[in-house]
């Protein structure tokens, strides 16, 4: 049992942090965030200096760790990719636009689309001069995402008539400023649910899509709501066959769900930090035994997750297939985070009602974290689905019935579809 | 054996049900959210015509004497109907600081104009982020003169007076002041929950007369917080119910997987523990209702049980329902916010369930003998 | 709000305390139990001393409170039974016999039985003279009670000819002791489930019948297995139609329900006192706060059941149906009894591994409390069946769909019947 | 990278792992259980024939030299397969004792017969229900003579030697001390765990050797302690692992209303629960390996960390087992109360959390700075 790379894990690690330290700052501290040292915030400034960083990474070899060398990509391991994570956790660098269409849209691409596609698209891709975002969840459609309604009509009944394509979409990070999406939408509502979906690729300026911002309740609008009229789509931007789009979208699925992480928010550290300033009864809050109980209980969470964490890099690292660590990961963070949150409002008594950085302690991030760990629990797989999917993948227990097996999509009860209008 | 409200008291339950369900609700709180600081000023302008902030005032200063019963039973509506004006400092925190200190002459002055509705006042306490405790506040009077700096004060940018807690050599003072006179400035600053607006009131000589002998301060602070406790956490276990509601409506009408999400035990069990919590909070606000309105001698520790148990069902009701109402629970036009966030704010108003817990826990340890 | 009787409940009241006085002595402490002063605790002694106190009581009028006066009841109203069960528990009464025969039985036969058979049966159990006892759960069918599998068959194709019951049963309180049981079993395993049961009243001595004793994990034996093998039961011990057994069974499960109260256990009182007198890092425990925060939620949990039972007394005293309130009691009393057992040894530190009562605080309940309490979240409905009621119930949520549905109860599937030949 | 234990030890599990469920597990438990205290000393015998008392002992001591992941992996181990031998108490506590502190002669004398399995020696610490510390400790030695009284002592009425924690000015001090000499009595006393017995050794002049300089007895002692925590804490996370798996195979075999219980959300997302605590636990035990094998400077907080997080996952595992399995889990003949007596047994042993949570944050309090 130690820590320490092979032979070529530390070789690989040295070249990352050479060329990290080449191309970017370390950070002051383990917390700080590229939006805290950001000074123009704008979404606009936000893209360009994601793609310029990422241009920078492709030319020197370092962009799409996980792709194939053909496609611009670096071709490593599973453990390299850890191992690049862990050294540029320690730096500040542009994130957050280039990743979900190399991590889900890329991948789909080198899969199911034509070589001249691949040949068209990929490349850029990788070197983020083209941005792609994910269009997948409707708003009855959340956990139950096969149960999703857009509808994908042919225009004719040429073999390769185009697609019609009307609905609405949620959740959609990046879909202003993306080139290109991927969707999955209804094409047979005749047919069990996931056998009518069809999967495609779009042209985000394609006539008839219109995107709105959903307003969270942090009050921040980090999504977009991207609505379908008529939107025309070649057939040839069809991924899979006809009906085949579940099975598409589930690679995606899973590649989404090993890219989930700990929830943001203050953390184990910062509640501890909040504890030694803060005063309770006239005493430091840290002293009383309730409050240390609290500190206990979630350091223990948050060890056993690092260190679940590190048994998982060591099983990448044995080339093993990594277990259910990014479920229990989320499932735990998640909450901690909104206890955490809670907690330390509470450790601010009276003055943790207002929100205003300068004047309540910890610079209002717990109120913050109050307001956006509600979205961390259900975002990427709720609580409950979590639990369901440990349960039935780790631990062997049988799935429930079906209410809706064998049943044609449109026979499958809806109730009032109370997620389309509103509660 | 008659552990309810009476008859009366619940006519007066439907008729506020029904007013805040008309005049205020999520509507009213999404427009102070939206920045409308003023929108709640009509409904408070009409509360009062109702007599609610006269309620427990006596009739002589112009309010309808009625006991703290009817208080409770507004206070539960309150919190149902998601109510924004200032009417919770007013009538759980100011006006009985009022009655139980103020001289003759100050509720001759006061109280009538106070319940009408053409005057709002407030309580000035807090001295930023720290719990409110003698070694935490240093605002000073001197002759009179008022100096400090108070956040955060609720609803201390609109209201007309403030009874400002000040540090003296004993056990501190209050003293009335008029918020819109020289030596007084205020700010709005950020809050939670907007609905329920904060303010940083700085003091700079500005006038103030003594409330209360010098130096009972924090006795009389005391005593009005176990008073305000009852009432806020009949305003929270009214809030922790109407996120119930919300919630089993929701699990009611929401498919997943071709059937109700309200028929899975893990919304199922989740809804049932909710209900658990709000009932249990609901029992003990009715006994602390019952010490409260008796003056009885169980009230410290009746009110902190209330506090405690509906400060957690809220705060367990406010985010579960969030919970079940899943990614659409958490956008702005679904109303799960407006309670998480009003959850929050009721949770650390006059003190969070760590100075609560102690309260219970002391009270206890003093009862007399023969209650153990 | 108040809280005192009207003029004919404080009449009542002082009755009943009147007897009580002339008839029992006052517990000198209120947890105090008649087990604890009861000096020959075999269970001969127990039930003659229970059968003696129920003849007394009988021949003063306060036998049977809810039961008619014809039957030897008193006829009491429901807030009556309410005050006389808040008197009596002030006194030491010899408890634990003729309960269930009056609770369970009586009413059934009330109900189902005939004229003769109501003037045989009732008066004795009436008196106490004659004891009942109450046959239903099997190994395989608990939660799902009427997934029972004994067998009641006709002897022959006579209307009226005996029938023949096989099978094992559990969970029987008093079985040892009882002359009678009330029991339900299966005559047709053809129809669905809840349609192919039959209830019957037994005597208890009949040839076939074996009763032995089930050891529970704390090592005592309070219930008994009871075999069936080929007992003869006349058709005239039939309550209720051929097939309509569930029916008549669901009368007494409400019954049930209705007398479950708090689960027994060290309460808060005794969590208290034993943080007041056990010491911490060398303080007294009940300074430490996260001491005091664990006795403040279950004092909040204490003063609530007790004030939700006290809104529950006030619907009765008006004549209101009483709501959920024995299955919010149980669910909350027994996991806080299992809390509080397990924080109580907690406190004792390493001595909470011996029971000896003279050597352990707390004369060893919480030990003993620690082994009895996961029988408390499971008899009497367990917690997830109690959730179930209170959300379907009350909140009136949907019911899970039944994968038994529709299907008869020889095709349901029952896996390998795990219960009946142990995990 | 490589935060896993070796294919040498993980056949030593493996080894260990067959060699319990053959020769331990619940039929040993149940001899315990129903009076048979001498169920377990073949097993004992066997234990030291393959080594087990040993793999902390150097080879000059008759040891086999492992470190402390062996021990982790058969502490594991013995965890799942309910052991019932005094090993916990030799292999986790006196004999790293008698190699911390013993002279080199007592080490020679004592430590090849305890590694044989000639002699058993256990650790004669409480004194009674409170909490262990120097002013609840009053035995005293006397020109090596001791007086006193312990309870409770694990395996105290059958092991052959002790060592006596004894009061003094400074610090106190070990003595070891042969149990079945003239001024020692002994007498067995109901434990919640009848397969980890306990006794109360009352010390009237019993001869004692000094084990360690004088008055460094508590020092001794936390160092122990928190080497113990480690392997406590591995023994209760294997625990864990074999309740949470009797659960789900019960949950998997036991239909309910036409269906395996398991698939009922209210039983499957506990079992989530359990799985989570049971893993969280397991890799806070593997860091503590990893302390304990280095003799790092975390040690303290790992070791801590570890036994806290096992002693919940245990308790929260054991108890729902029992749940799980419904009325069938309450009986003496499944086995879920072997574990659930164990869980609480093992969770007191050497402190409870009330404890281990204290010396957590203390450890994270000294932290250095660079660790934060």
């Amino acid at each position: 049992m130690d820590f320490s790379d092979t032979t070529e894990e530390a070789a690989f690690r040295m070249e990352a942090r050479a060329w990290l330290d080449a191309n970017a700052t370390p950070k002051a501290h383990p917390n700080q965030t590229w939006a805290s040292v950001l000074e123009d915030k704008t979404r606009d400034n936000i893209v360009r200096l994601c793609k310029e960083f990422q241009s920078r990474r492709h030319a020197d070899g370092w962009a799409c760790l996980h792709w194939p060398k053909e496609y611009g990509g670096r071709g490593c391991t599973a453990i390299e990719r850890v191992i690049y994570g862990q050294e540029e956790s320690r730096y500040i660098v542009p994130r957050g636009v280039v990743e979900i269409g190399q991590g889900m849209a890329g991948p789909i691409l080198m899969k199911y689309a034509t070589a001249d596609q691949k040949a068209r698209y990929l490349p850029p891709m990788a070197t983020g001069e083209e941005i792609w975002c994910q269009i997948f969840s409707e708003a009855s459609a959340g956990s139950d995402l096969a149960g999703l309604r857009m509808a994908a009509t042919k225009d004719g009944d040429a073999d390769d008539a185009d697609w019609i394509l009307d609905g609405e979409k949620i959740w959609t990070s990046g879909a202003h400023y993306s080139d290109f999406g991927i969707t999955i939408a209804r094409s047979d509502g005749a047919v069990a649910k996931h056998k009518g979906l069809t999967f495609f690729f779009i042209d985000m300026k394609s006539p008839g899509i219109s995107i709105a911002p959903i307003r969270q309740i942090s009050g921040s609008s980090h999504f977009n709501s991207v609505r379908f009229d008529n939107v025309r789509v070649p057939d040839a931007q069809r991924l899979g066959a006809v009906g085949e789009g579940w099975k598409v979208a589930l690679a995606t699925l899973m590649n989404e769900r090993v890219s989930v992480g700990e929830a943001p928010g203050p953390d184990f550290e910062q509640i501890f930090a909040l504890a030694q300033t803060v005063e309770l009864n006239d005493r430091p809050a840290i002293e009383n035994q309730m409050v240390r109980s609290k500190l206990a209980h979630w350091y223990c969470e948050t060890a056993g997750l690092k260190n679940t964490r590190m048994r998982s890099v060591s099983a990448l690292s044995r080339g093993e297939t990594p277990g259910p660590e990014n479920s229990i990961t989320k499932l735990v963070s998640a909450t901690k985070a909104q206890d955490i949150a809670r907690f330390g409002a509470d450790l601010m008594d009276q003055c943790a009602v207002i929100t205003d950085p300068d004047l309540v302690l910890g610079d209002g991030r717990f109120q913050q974290s109050y307001m956006q760990s509600p979205a961390m629990r259900i975002a990427g797989g709720t609580d409950e689905i979590l639990r369901n999917i440990i349960a039935e993948h780790v631990l062997k227990l049988p799935s429930e019935p079906r209410a809706d097996k064998g049943l044609a999509f449109s026979e499958i009860p809806t109730g009032n579809v109370a997620g389309e209008t509103g509660p | 054996m008659n552990f309810d409200f009476s008859p009366e008291q619940e006519l007066l339950r439907d008729q506020a049900r029904s007013f805040l369900a008309a005049n205020c609700g999520a509507p009213l709180a999404r427009k102070l959210l939206d920045g409308n600081v003023a929108a709640g000023d009509d409904l408070y302008r009409q509360m009062a015509e109702l007599g609610w902030i006269g309620t427990g005032v006596p009739e002589e200063y112009g309010g309808f004497g009625a006991g703290g019963l009817e208080l409770c039973v507004l206070a539960e509506e309150l919190g149902r109907g998601l109510a924004p004006a200032p009417i919770a400092t007013a009538t759980y925190l100011a006006i009985p600081l009022l009655l139980l200190a103020g001289s003759e002459a100050q509720k001759r002055k006061y109280l009538t104009p106070l319940v009408g509705g053409e005057l709002t006042v407030t309580i000035a306490v807090n001295e930023g982020p720290r719990n409110a405790t003698p070694r935490n506040v240093a605002t000073m009077a001197e002759n009179n003169l008022i100096t400090g700096v108070k956040y955060p004060v609720a609803d201390g940018a609109r209201a007309d007076l403030a009874l400002v807690l000040c540090a003296d050599q004993g056990g501190g003072s209050f003293y009335l002041v008029a918020l819109n006179e020289p030596g007084v400035v205020r700010e709005d600053i950020p809050a939670q929950d907007p609905s329920r607006p904060q303010a940083k009131v700085s003091f700079d000589g500005a006038q103030g007369k003594a409330v209360g002998k010098p130096g009972e301060g924090w006795a009389l602070l005391a005593k009005i917080y176990d008073h305000a406790a009852v009432l806020y956490a009949f305003e929270q276990m009214g809030g922790a119910h109407a996120a119930l509601d919300q919630a089993c409506d929701y699990a009611r009408a929401r498919f997943a997987f071709g059937r109700a999400i309200g028929s899975y035990q893990g919304v199922k069990h989740k809804l049932a523990d909710m209900y658990v919590a709000a009932t249990l909070a609901k029992s003990n606000c009715y006994y602390a209702a019952w010490a409260l309105s008796t003056d009885a001698a169980e009230l410290p520790l009746a009110a902190a049980t209330a506090r405690v148990s509906a400060t957690k069902a809220f705060d367990m009701c406010a985010s579960e329902n969030i919970q079940i109402h899943g990614g659409m629970g958490c956008t702005w036009e679904v109303d799960c916010h407006l309670y998480y966030r009003r959850a929050r704010s009721l949770a650390v108003n006059i003190g969070s369930n760590l100075v609560w817990e102690e309260k219970l826990v002391r009270a206890l340890e003093t009862r007399p003998e023969e209650a153990a």
